[in-house]
């Protein structure tokens, strides 16, 4: 065959699995038994045409190549004792397990695509034109990507560096600020023993720790002392 | 027709997205959960005898009014342009998502062999599903799951209605 | 119910504005305008004599489902209970407070580039931000962060949940 028979079919196959279900349905093979040297080879076909034709060929598709030779080599070899002793394991098993897999969930997409789609099928009254109530009282779910869409837009804007990278344990010590805060607003008063106490592991006493002085540095609590070195007592600074 | 249901069925038909019972049921303080369902059932049986071009359903956990199957050429051509389908891609992508929840990314990329950014994130935007949390391992990387958006737009009343996966299974052999 | 009585009931159903005879002609090309005026009339005295909860009315040169005059202090009650969504702006001020908690106003609105007055307290309304504390620092400007609310809204167990920009971009833009 030459490139451009296979050239036609590039852009319809979703991957690598997709495109080896492709060739065993067209040589009309057992997928439980499938022939790796004649599949191997014209799996390879396809990506030197997909390389001939200069096309961005995915990391996936080589990935799946080098498999394919692997199990097509560990084949041609003989079975030895220890092989024996491991229980003869077919090359090809895990490949078939994962095609399966992926055959299931191939034929369930396209069970979502026969569904009666909203917008597509049936339809439901636009309501862009209507005027919008104003009052808002309660909230709706807000997706998480919202917000994180919106942090990211204005991230952009600006183009600060800073802002670019939030880590996770800003966020924990930003957890546990708001944890200590909302068991001071609960209780009025804390000692610097109840807070450090129920913290169950030590990173957790790490941040309470941190928290403790960032809620002091910024004057959200005020930490004090009746004498020199007795309980440590705080309190919200705003009442 | 009787109050109850003409009141419930401008309910419906006024909101934008499936109204839930309980949200029937706040406005109508007074009446008993059970005459409202009875009378919900019964605006669904009459429009589906009725038959006509549009019928009340139940999706995603409340009711909506749709236009019926029969008629959908007609309305795609009132409103010009064809609707952007999700590609078969991103149809995969949904797949695994809706049966494998809550699922990591890596797993979907298993399953499908392929780098999945660019359909999670189409995914997300139309938000048909969303990030439901972290997984307790290390790295604690995000998990997703479908949306209500997912279930209203495919005509579920609830995720146990998605066909099995054995059905598929049976299906692909 | 006929075809076209059907067609043409979902054709006016899913408008948000009123729907011209000639607008349905266009769709249905090979119908007479006589034969679609019929149909219309049909229809809305079928809605009339049910006396439900909608009825199919002319208005503004065009025709155009309504809800009857008789439930319209049930809708306006249902309404007053809509809820509602963020504005983009409001979802930008909240996203700065959340990722750079505690935050000084200042510090917002330094990121934001405008005057965050307004979402800032719609945001404290709806109890999604909260004052945690003043600064120390002349003016003692107050200083912000998010609430339980604000997790419980999004579907967070803990702030540290939320997914960092890194991960964002892993997505793909």
């Amino acid at each position: 065959m030459t490139a451009g028979a296979y050239e036609i079919k590039l852009d319809i196959f979703e991957g690598p699995l997709d495109l080896l279900l492709y060739l065993i349905r067209k040589n009309e093979v057992d997928i439980y038994d499938i022939p790796i040297a004649l599949i191997t080879r014209q799996y390879m076909k396809y990506i030197e045409a997909m390389k001939s034709l200069n096309l961005d060929l995915a990391g996936e598709y080589l990935v799946l190549a080098a498999t394919l030779t692997h199990i097509k080599s560990r084949m041609l070899l003989p079975v030895s004792e220890e092989d024996e002793k491991e229980g003869d394991v077919d090359p090809r098993e895990e490949l078939v397990k994962q095609l399966l897999e992926y055959k299931t969930f191939k034929e369930a997409a396209l069970g979502l695509d026969r569904m009666n789609i909203l917008g597509r099928d049936v339809f439901g009254r636009d309501h862009a034109g209507e005027e919008l109530e104003k009052e808002e009282q309660t909230l709706r779910e807000i997706g998480i990507f919202e917000l994180v869409e919106a942090f990211r837009r204005i991230s952009l804007d600006i183009g600060q560096k800073d802002l670019m990278e939030i880590d996770a344990e800003k966020m924990s010590l930003s957890d546990r600020i708001n944890d200590i805060v909302d068991e001071l607003e609960r209780r009025g008063e804390l000692t610097f023993t109840d807070l450090l106490e129920d913290t169950g592991n030590r990173k957790r006493l790490i941040y309470t720790f941190l928290a403790i002085l960032e809620l002091v540095k910024l004057r959200i609590i005020k930490a004090y002392q009746a004498i020199p070195y007795g309980t440590i007592r705080i309190c919200l600074a705003r009442k | 027709m009787d109050n109850l249901k003409a009141i419930i069925e401008a309910l419906i038909f006024v909101s934008d997205v499936p109204v839930t019972s309980s949200r029937i049921e706040g406005v109508l303080e007074d009446v008993k959960e059970k005459e409202i369902s009875f009378a919900i059932n019964d605006l669904i049986r009459e429009y589906e005898e009725r038959s006509g071009g549009i019928f009340l359903k139940e999706v995603a956990g409340g009711y909506q009014f749709r236009t019926g199957e029969a008629v959908g050429s007609w309305v795609q051509k009132l409103k010009g342009q064809k609707q952007a389908s999700l590609s078969p891609a991103a149809m995969e992508t949904l797949a695994v998502v809706a049966y494998r929840q809550p699922v990591m990314r890596s797993e979907v990329e298993k399953v499908r062999g392929v780098d999945i950014s660019g359909t999670l994130r189409g995914l997300l935007e139309k938000n048909l599903i969303r990030i439901v949390g972290r997984k307790d391992v290390p790295g604690r990387p995000m998990i997703y799951g479908t949306t209500g958006k997912f279930l209203e737009t495919f005509g579920l009343k609830t995720l146990s209605d998605l066909p099995t996966l054995r059905e598929f299974k049976e299906l692909g052999e």
